[in-house]
Parts: structure tokens; sequence; C-alpha cells
């Protein structure tokens, strides 16, 4: 009576870390090229394809329950809520407070 | 019985109200307390009217209900409508009170422990006493020398907190004369209950006789020329010519143009972060490194002074808004410091 | 435990219990038993709970005089003491770590939890924490208060911040824990039967509280480790003279510290869920939505935080946006209060003890309740801020309402978890004393606050005295009420009347098995088939 | 059970060697561990989450200053130590796999694998936090840095940088416990086909560290390391 996870195949596994360590070179090359803000953007997104895949097949998300995929990503969206109010303080309010931003709605951002 | 020892030991229950602001919070403070009380009695009348009506009797058994879909919404969105009233109202005022009306007068505040530093534009200083005229509307402008504070006016209704590294502000427009409690409500260490002052409301005369009392030492613009002069500030920035650093002239709330392509506003809070960290906005054109860092060289009071003397660099800007807003009261010589009345927002409430 | 052991000893012929089937050091102090840890559970936290409670008795009489009686230095030792202690390891532990931890396994048919060692190195974890604690008391104690707000408690401050911090920091793991072992518990340990809508609603509540303990102690873990990290090395990530912003301080403590109020409070409301239910005789009222009520407050919890920083300088659209979350975080709260209520209406209500707590419970958690609408409406949370209008609100929901819970939760299981009654009369004397002491202790303290008295003042204007002497003589009154159950309580252990298995005529496992329960629980794993709360076919105990 | 090989049938069945009284059976004791364990994950989580939290505000603050750090950071160590983890993870999963398998011998070997590319990380991160010391780059204690208008700003990028490498690295050296419980375990042929779930809890968090540097490395070592 184990737990009936059915047993990776040496293919499988072999194949998910060749897709890492390429995804790292990539992930290295793209930083060398001047995207601006993109370079952060995609830095990210590599990194989160990373972690899925690590997730999916090497912790075996593929083969795991709703709940455990609830309880997988839960972690992630909690952060996310914490960090996306944050920044909405930071965004809503500048880093220095501006002691009457209302008083000069234009002269801010005018670039 | 129990009134007459409320009086006898002179208790207040309800704090004055003398400023503009305390009326309409207090007007809502009231619709809360009354909405409070009549949720309070009815579930307590509930709970008693059920628990006696319903207390074991031998024979009775309890009948048993399930639920009920709507009653369940009915309770849930009738109080839900109330507070969305609480809310509105509340965010109403508070976006008021963040925005203080033009031509109020200019104050400031230094916290640190354990007192409250108030520097006034014409130059007089005071240590836990404010003195306000009467029906002037007063913007604070308010610095941290060390840890978080919070400035507090319960007559007034009015509170902010005191952050180190910000400029916080908070404005208001006395009604009444009188002499009021000014706390710091953030603590802020050992003598926090030390951090106890006055806030003096006089009328427009008996204001102007004690602004033209204190022995002053020159107007904040001239105590921060003098500043400007000790630490050699002048050397670099030329007053009519370009010289290793930005011309100061004209500077006063006027767009700057940085070396990273931003734009940003030349108020309060960037002068300030210019004198305490001038590299962190460098000005298109100009080196960074030029300037030393004066964090920790000068005090919160001291960059006041010094921003006092920049403010006086732009007399009069033409832009009609930004002039307007300039308080000319930093410029008026002692003895006839603010504009007494036109008020562009009437004091609402009472 | 010498009381315990004895008891069991001189009668021979009783079955054997967790409490006499192993005698001695050991059996306790490695125990995986969760009824034991437990019960290990409420001794240290009343010891704390007095702890924190002598604090606060101390520091309302220096209140009795404006000037103040002790030196500054002593007073915000002590109610800084006050504030760590009661909320780090009294509040947050309290009803979870013991009466959730001896009885959730029981209401839904376990042997135990699911991780038992993980359950006692929680506890471990716990009196660790505790003593770091404790040592910095003794050392000089903290002057930060229970928040350590920077960059008073990272630059400024010479007390024993670390230490504390460091307790605290170790007491959070010790809370990880515990919700992780119900979580899991809660998901994978129930009987065949007990479904999801069969749960009782303190299993909900419960619940509902690990997720939080979950999702927000482990913020509150790294944001100490920071603090402590910039108290040590002097690098500025919270102190602005060194570049950082204390702001992000606020934000990252109130992620936690905000749900950790509801870590406190809902699990009162699951014991008041069962109180009402059993002493009205009938099913709660709604139970649908009293379940929900908690999860929707287990996860608005986690974006209201922001109302604690209305007047940092945070900015003025986040302000608003939560302060209209918080008014939406009163609604699930309200239908708990609403249907407690309507549980009563047509039932069959008794007042015994724990029932007179669920009344003072609703009483006073209404008006808590409702005081929290005065601070999450902007304006009058400017006028409110930082005063004793809110030491007033949160000990309205805090200790009238979480303490209140306790006491009627303790009372509740009493007999359950000891197989004694406590004497009834001396039990509704003190209920009726904690009542009216709390009342009279805080109730002042809402004038005051808009008076604008500010908080964790040592001495203050004379004006605002006769509140402060009225206050001092409440908590004087609560403080002797809180010590009636600990005498009659310890007395009970040997000379209370045999409770039997069910003296309330309670449905629910936990009263179908013996008192106190055997080691695991259960001879045979039970088969649910019922909902909960079947008090329509319960055979009536009191005629 | 697609491609797996029938478990060998003189081996004990968990239900006899390792089912805790409380279970009532070894599925739900599995089950338990398992989502026990992401439940624990969950906390590692949001604990990682505040630094990453704070050392998002700081950067979204002073773009500059960030941008300027990126100079001192060694993508080459960094970089390879990315690769080593990613092939301890394979080794971990590996190990799992032999578990399942029932090869004694596997198990040990590839946990030993995953022990020694653990190693090799934490070694290369001592070179990188002895060059940092050298460079005096270590806020609070030894910090001197470069372009003088980013001093303040810079010092609160590497203090998060030892902040979140340190975690990380404390983490890596529980998990080198861990491992060498595993090992220890195996020797005494706890494991087989029908009981390996410590391997496999272990196994979670070890790709759980690993899943945070996948996150660590660009954001440290990569972002703005050009402009």
């Amino acid at each position: 009576m184990s737990a009936h996870v059915p047993i990776p195949t040496l293919r499988a596994l072999v194949s998910v870390w060749a897709a890492l360590i390429v995804l790292t070179g990539t992930t290295v090359g793209v930083s060398f090229l001047e995207l601006g803000e993109w370079n952060v953007v995609v830095a990210l997104l590599i990194a989160l394809f990373k972690a899925s895949l690590v997730a999916w097949v090497f912790m075996g998300i593929r083969h795991s329950n709703a709940m455990t995929r609830l309880f997988c990503v839960a972690g992630l969206v909690w952060l996310c809520i914490m960090m996306f109010i944050t920044f909405s303080d930071y965004t809503t309010r500048g880093w220095t407070y501006q002691a009457q931003p209302w008083s000069h709605p234009k002269a801010g951002g005018s670039h | 019985m129990l009134a007459r020892l409320l009086f006898l030991a002179d208790l207040e229950l309800f704090p004055p109200a003398a400023s503009a602001q305390a009326g309409p919070i207090d007007d809502l403070y009231w619709f809360e307390v009354i909405v409070s009380a009549i949720m309070t009695v009815l579930i307590f009348a509930a709970i008693v009217l059920f628990a006696w009506k319903y207390r074991r009797r031998p024979g009775v058994e309890a009948v048993q209900i399930e639920g009920s879909t709507p009653l369940e919404l009915t309770w849930s969105i009738l109080p839900f409508l109330v507070m969305l009233v609480m809310f509105g109202w509340g965010a109403q005022l508070y976006f008021a009170a963040q925005q203080p009306p033009k031509d109020a007068m200019e104050i400031f505040v230094t916290g640190k422990q354990w007192m409250w530093k108030i520097q006034y534009p014409d130059g007089n200083r005071e240590i836990d006493e404010l003195h306000v005229p009467v029906g002037q509307p007063v913007k604070l402008t308010m610095a941290s020398e060390d840890v978080i504070h919070s400035f507090s006016i319960p007559a007034f209704r009015i509170r902010h907190d005191v952050v180190p590294g910000h400029y916080d502000s908070v404005w208001f427009t006395p009604t009444k004369p009188g002499r009021y409690h000014l706390f710091c409500t953030e603590y802020c260490g050992n003598q926090h209950a030390g951090m106890i002052g006055w806030v003096t409301v006089m009328d427009q005369r008996a204001y102007n006789n004690w602004a033209s009392g204190g022995g002053s030492q020159g107007t904040l613009a001239e105590q921060g020329e003098k500043l400007f002069q000790q630490f050699g500030c002048a050397t670099c920035h030329l007053l009519d010519q370009q010289g290793r650093c930005p011309v100061l002239r004209d500077l006063y709330n006027k767009p700057v143009q940085l070396s990273d392509g931003r734009t940003v506003l030349a108020d309060d809070a960037y002068l300030r972060e210019s004198i305490l960290e001038p590299n962190a906005k460098i000005v298109r054109g100009f080196e960074p490194n030029v300037m030393p860092n004066f964090r920790g060289q000068v005090s919160e009071e001291n960059v006041i002074q010094l921003i006092g003397y920049i403010k006086s660099l732009s007399p009069q800007t033409p832009a009609s808004q930004q002039g307007s807003q300039q308080p000319p009261v930093v410029l008026a010589p002692p003895g006839t410091p603010a504009k007494a009345s036109p008020k562009p927002k009437p004091a609402p409430g009472r | 435990m010498a009381t315990l052991a004895h008891h069991s000893a001189e009668t021979e012929i009783e079955p054997v219990d967790y409490l006499n089937v192993e005698f001695g050091w050991k059996s306790w102090l490695l125990t995986t038993d969760h009824k034991r840890i437990a019960m290990l559970y409420l001794i240290s936290i009343t010891l704390m709970f007095f702890v924190g409670g002598a604090a606060a008795v101390a520091f309302r009489i220096n209140l009795l005089e404006p000037e103040g009686i002790f030196a500054p230095e002593t007073y915000n030792r002590l109610f800084s003491m006050h504030g760590i202690v009661m909320v780090f390891f009294f509040l947050v532990p309290s009803i979870p770590a013991t009466l959730a931890n001896f009885f959730i396994p029981i209401m839904i048919g376990a042997k135990d939890l699911a991780f038992p060692r993980v359950n006692l190195l929680s506890w471990y974890l716990y009196v660790i924490g505790a003593a770091f604690t404790m040592y910095a008391v003794l050392r000089g104690g903290v002057d930060t208060g229970w928040t350590f707000y920077t960059p008073y408690s990272s630059t400024y401050s010479n007390s024993y911040v670390l230490a504390a911090a460091f307790g605290v920091f170790t007491a959070g793991f010790s809370s990880i824990l515990t919700g992780l072992n119900f979580i899991v518990t809660v998901h994978k340990m129930r009987a065949p039967g007990m479904t999801w809508s069969r749960l009782p609603l303190f299993v909900w509540s419960n619940y509902a509280t690990g997720l939080i303990q979950v999702l927000g102690t482990p913020v509150l873990a790294i944001t100490l480790l920071l603090l402590a990290f910039e108290r040590i090395a002097k690098v500025g990530i919270f102190d602005p003279n060194i570049g950082g912003d204390p702001i992000l301080f606020q934000h990252l403590f109130w992620f936690y510290s905000h749900p950790a109020v509801y870590i406190m409070i809902l699990p009162g409301m699951g014991v008041i869920s069962e109180i009402m239910a059993c002493f009205s005789r009938k099913r709660v009222f709604g139970y649908n939505f009293v379940a929900f009520s908690s999860m929707a407050i287990a996860v608005l919890s986690f974006v209201v935080w922001g109302h604690h920083m209305f007047l940092t300088g945070e900015s003025m659209y986040t302000g608003i946006a939560f302060s209209i979350l918080s008014f939406l975080v009163a609604v699930p709260s309200a239908i708990k209060v609403f249907n407690w209520t309507a549980t009563m209406y047509k039932g069959s209500v008794s007042f015994d003890t724990p029932m007179l707590y669920a009344f003072g419970f609703i009483g006073l958690f209404t008006i808590g309740g409702l005081t929290g609408l005065f601070l999450a409406s902007l304006a009058t949370d400017v006028a409110t801020h930082g005063t004793y209008f809110i030491v007033a609100h949160f000990h309205y929901v805090m200790v009238g309402g979480m303490v209140m819970a306790f006491l009627g939760g303790v009372h509740f299981w009493w007999p359950k978890m000891t197989g004694r009654m406590y004497p009834e009369a001396w039990s509704k004397f003190a209920a009726l004393i904690i009542f009216l002491g709390f009342n009279l202790t805080f109730f002042p303290q809402f004038i005051l606050g808009y008076l604008g008295m500010p908080r964790r003042y040592h001495a203050y204007p004379p004006e605002f005295q006769m509140l402060n002497v009225l206050s001092t003589a409440g908590a004087s009154v609560l403080g002797i009420g809180y010590l009636i159950p600990i005498v009659y309580m310890l007395w009970s252990l040997k000379y209370g009347p045999k409770a039997g298995n069910n003296p309330w005529g309670a449905t629910g496992l936990e009263w179908k098995i013996q008192s106190p329960p055997t080691t695991f629980n259960f001879d045979e794993t039970p088969i649910v088939t019922e909902e909960a709360y079947n008090y329509g076919e319960a055979e009536g105990v009191h005629g | 059970m697609a491609d797996a090989t029938v478990p060998v049938s003189h081996e004990p069945t968990a239900e006899e060697t390792h089912l805790r009284h409380h279970f009532a059976n070894s599925a739900q004791q599995t089950d338990a561990s398992t989502l026990g364990m992401w439940t624990f994950l969950i906390t590692e989580v949001l604990f990682f989450g505040g630094m990453f939290m704070a050392y998002a505000i700081y950067r979204a603050t002073f773009p500059d200053a960030f941008a300027s750090t990126s100079e001192y950071m060694n993508v080459i160590l960094g970089g390879t130590n990315t690769a080593v983890l990613i092939c301890s993870s394979l080794t971990m999963v590996l190990a799992v796999r032999a578990a399942q398998l029932s090869s004694r011998k596997g198990l040990i070997l590839f946990l030993i694998l995953t022990m020694i590319f653990g190693t090799i990380f934490l070694v290369i991160k001592g070179f990188e936090y002895t060059d940092k010391w050298r460079e005096h780059l270590v806020p609070g204690f030894n910090f001197h840095y470069a372009p003088a208008q980013f001093e303040h700003n810079a010092q609160i990028l590497f203090f998060l940088y030892f902040c979140m490498t340190g975690m990380h690295a404390v983490h890596m050296i529980v998990g080198l416990g861990l491992l060498t419980f595993l090992i220890v375990q195996a020797q005494r042929r706890v494991f087989n086909a029908n009981y390996f779930a410590p391997v496999e809890m272990i196994g979670l968090y070890w790709h759980f560290v690993d899943i945070v540097w996948i996150f660590l490395f660009p954001l440290l070592y990569l972002i703005g390391h050009r402009t």
C-alpha cells in the first residue's frame, strides 16, 4: 500500500534537467542583451518557467491531486497579494513623500 | 449621584472642537456612535429577549431551525450599506484633510526625542508651543530627527505621523481662541509622555503682537541665508550665474530635469533630499559627487531654514498656480505676517 | 501535575485515561499525546497570562496619578512586556494550542493530530521563546511596545530588543507548526462520514486560524530577523538615517499582525458556536454561513493591514482602498454575531457558566467590533488613532472577546479534560465579576480616547485622571476576577464532582467518549452518520 | 504504475513497519506527510517572500544604485552554482526513483551525489563570500563602496544579498543534514518500494531550495548588470 505514484522514466527526468540547464544558459545570455526594463520581465519569466518545471516533474505535481496543487500555488498567490498591495502604496505615493501632490498634478511626470 | 461626582471632578467627557475640521469629523463620529448604539441595543435586546423567552422549561423542546438564506443576505448587505456610508463620508473628509488651502500659512515642525520644535516663517522659534491666529488655515510641514513621532491636537481632531526621512504634512483652521494640548501619539521612547505641548489659538491682533514680540534672529529665510554662507554653499551655488552647481534663484516649485531623463518638482521634499543626499537626483548637465553629503551635518531645523532661504529666492513665480501657492507670509516682515481673511474655503461646520 | 497524579493514584478503580496511563516527568515532557501537550500548553499559557496580567495591573496602578508613580523606564517596560507576552504568548496560542489541540482530533474522530512529534516540538519552541522573552524581561526588559516599530527598536532603544525579538521569532515557529498540524489533520484525519459540512464549527474556525498562522507568521519571522540584523549590523534596511524605510517595516509587520488578530479571535468564535448550540439545544443557525464566514475572515484579513498605517504617510489612495476592505471584513464578523443570536430563537436556553461567558463574548465582541468601524473609517481614525480609543477597542475584542471565549471554552470542556465538574456557583460569580471588571476597566478608555489621551503615556494631563482612576479600579476587579477560576479549577481537580461522559447533553464526538479520554481517544474509529449539532435527536440532560 | 517494476513480494509492507498508531493506513500517512510538507513549503515561500519584497521595494526605489552593484556580482560563479543545484535536483529525483524501484544501492549513490553537489554549491558560495569580504562588501562590518554616491543604497542591496543567499545557504546546510539522515536510514534498509515517504519529503524540500535559488540567481546576479 505505498503511495501510488507512477515512477518517472529516466528520459523524462534527464530531459527536464537538460531543459533547466539550457534555460539557465538562456537567462544568462538574455541578460547581456539590452532590453531595458524587459530584462527583468524576461529573467523572471524564465525563472518562473524553470521553477514550474522543477515543481511539475521533479516535485511530482503532475501526479498530484487538486488539493496539493492548490497548496503548491497558495504560497505564491499570497506572496503576490503582499507585494501587489505594498507596491500599490509605494507607486501611488512615490518614494519621497510629497507634501502636496494634489497641488501640482502635472508637474511631476512631464517627461 | 455619579453625575454629581463627575461634575465635581470637573470631568470633561468630550473634547472641545476648536478647528474647522473638528465639526465634520464629530458629525461622522456621532453618526457612528448612533449606528453602533442602535446595533448594540438591538443585539443586546435580542439576546436578553431570546434568553428569557426561550429559557429552558420542562417539557418544552427546542425547535430545530436550519437557517435562512434571505435573512443571512439581509443582515450581511444592510449593515454593509450603512458601512459604505461611513466609508464614503470618512474617505471624503480624509481626502480634504490632505489638501491644504493655497493660502495656508506654513509652519514647520521638527519632532525630536522628546520635544516639538516649531519654526515660523518670520523666524520665530519655539519648543512645545505653537501659536496660531484664529481663522487662518495653517499647514504644518513636519520632519523627525530620529524616530517616528505622531503630531496630534485632539481639540482640532488632527493627527499625522512624523516619519524620519520624509516630510509629512497636516493642516487645520483654528476656530476658537484658547489653549489646547499637543501630543505625541506614536511611542518614541523614554519620555514619550513628555512630548506634550500647547497650541495657543489667538485672535489676529494678539497673534501679531505675539509674533513681533519675540527677539527674532531674522526671518526663516535670513536664518537660512546665514547657514548658506556658513556652510559655504555660495561658493558653488552662485546666485546669478552658472557655477559648478545649479542656480537656486527661481528654483522653488519649478520642474527640474534630471540627468537620468526624469523630471521632478523642486518642492520641499526634493530640496531636502538634495541637501542631505545630493547624489540621489542629479540635475541634468551637472556632475555627481561635487557636493558633499550633508546627512548628519545639518539638523532638520537647519534644512528647513535653508529651504526657507531657497524659497525666498523665488519671490514671484509667474505661473499663476504656483504663484498663489507661494505663501507670501514667507517674506512678509514681522508684524504683518498672515493674510487673516478672505479664506477661499470657508470653514465648514460650526 | 502533582495534584493530578495524586488524585488518580488514590482512586484505583478508575478506568485508565490519558492522565493516569503513565506517571512521571518523562511521561509528560516526552509525550506525543495531543491531550497531554494541550495540558502542558494550558499550564504554560496560564503562567504567561498571569505574567502579562501582573504587568497590566502594575502599570494601571502607575496611571492612578497624572504624573505617574513609577519611572518612565519602568512603565515603558511594563507595557511592552504586557503587550508582547499577551499577544505572542497568550492570545495567539491560547485556544488553538490548548482547546483545539485537545479537541480537534477528537471532534473529527482521529486518534491524534497528524504530526504528534511536531506538536510536541511546537510546545518546546513555545517554551524556548517564552524563556528568551522572560530572559529579556529579567535582564531589564524591553521598551519598544509589542509592535517593535523601527527605527526606535533597531537603532534608538537600548533595552533587550534582540532577546525579546528572538523569543517572539521562536514562538512564531511554534504557532506555524500548530497551524500546519491543524490544516493537515483536518484535511487528512477525518473519520469516515465526517464530511466538511459535518465538521463542528470549532474545527472550521481553527482550520481558518491555521491558514492564517501558516500564511502570515513566516513574514513576521523574517521581519524580526531583518530587524535583528539591522540592529546588529547597523545597516539601514528600515532606518531612514542610513537609507532604509520605516514604512516597509510596518507593511511587513502588519501583513502578519493584522491577520494575527484573527488568529486570536477566530478560535474564540468557534468556541462560542459550540457553546451557543449546546446550551440552546439547537443546531447553530445558518451553519454554512458561520463556517464560510470563518474562511472569509481568514482570506480578507490579509488585505486590510494598511488600516494600521493611515497616518504614516501611506498613499492616500491605498488608504482609501484599505478603508473599504476593512469595512468588508466586518461583514463576516457581523454574520457570526447575528447567527449566534438567532441560534437562541425558539431554543431551550440554559444559563450554565459557559453560556454566561458566551453572552459576555457576544456583547463585548459586538462593542469591540462596532468600535472597529470608527477605525476603519478614515476621518474618525485620524481623530482616534494612537489613543486610548484604540486600546479600548482591541481590548474589547481581545479580552472581552477572546478571553471570555477562552474561559467559556475551558469551563465547557473542563469536565471532559479532567473528568471533574467545577463549582457552579463560584464560576457564575467569577463570570459576573470578570464581566463587570472588564467593562469598568475599558469603557472609560473609549471616552479617554476621544478626549485625546495618547496610549503608552506614563504620565498624562490631570483632566484625564478621573477616567484613569475608574479604569484602574476596574483593572483590579478584573484581576481578582481572573484569579477566582484558577483557585476553583485547581480545587475541582481533586474535589469536584465526577462529571460523567456528557454532563451538558451535548452532541459531538468528544462527548461520546470517556471523560477524561483514553490516550487514543477512540477504541475504534467512529463512523459519522449525522450532521453536527444534531440536537433534535439528542436526549436532554436537564429536565 | 505505468513503467514501474513490480515491488518484490518478500519486502515488508509499510503497514507492518512504519504505520504510526494514529493513522488508519499508510496511504493516509503518506497523504498527510505530503500535505504537511507542502504546507511547510508555503511557510517557506512567505519566509523568503518577506526578503523578496524588501528587495523589490528597494530595487524599484534605487534603480541606479542597484544597477551599479551588478558589477560586483560574479555571474560565472552564480551561473555555475545554478547548474550545480539543478544537477543536485536531478540526482535527488533519481534517488527517489531508486527508492521507488527498491534499489538500495542506487538510492545511496544518488543521495551521496546530491550531497556532493550540495557541498560544491556551498564551497563556491564560500568563495564568493570570501571575495565579497576582500572587496569590502560586507555590510555593517566591512563596507566601502566605490561609486560613493551609492554607498548607502548599495549597502542595502548587499545586505539583502547576504540575507537571501545566507538564508538559502542555511537551508542547504539543513538539507545536507537531512540527506545524511536518509543515507544512514537507507544503509539500514529502511526504505523500499513500499515505504520511501521520507525520501520523497526531503526531496520536496531539496527541490524547493533549488527553486528559491532559481529566483535568486537572476534577481541578484543578472538583472541590471548591463544597464
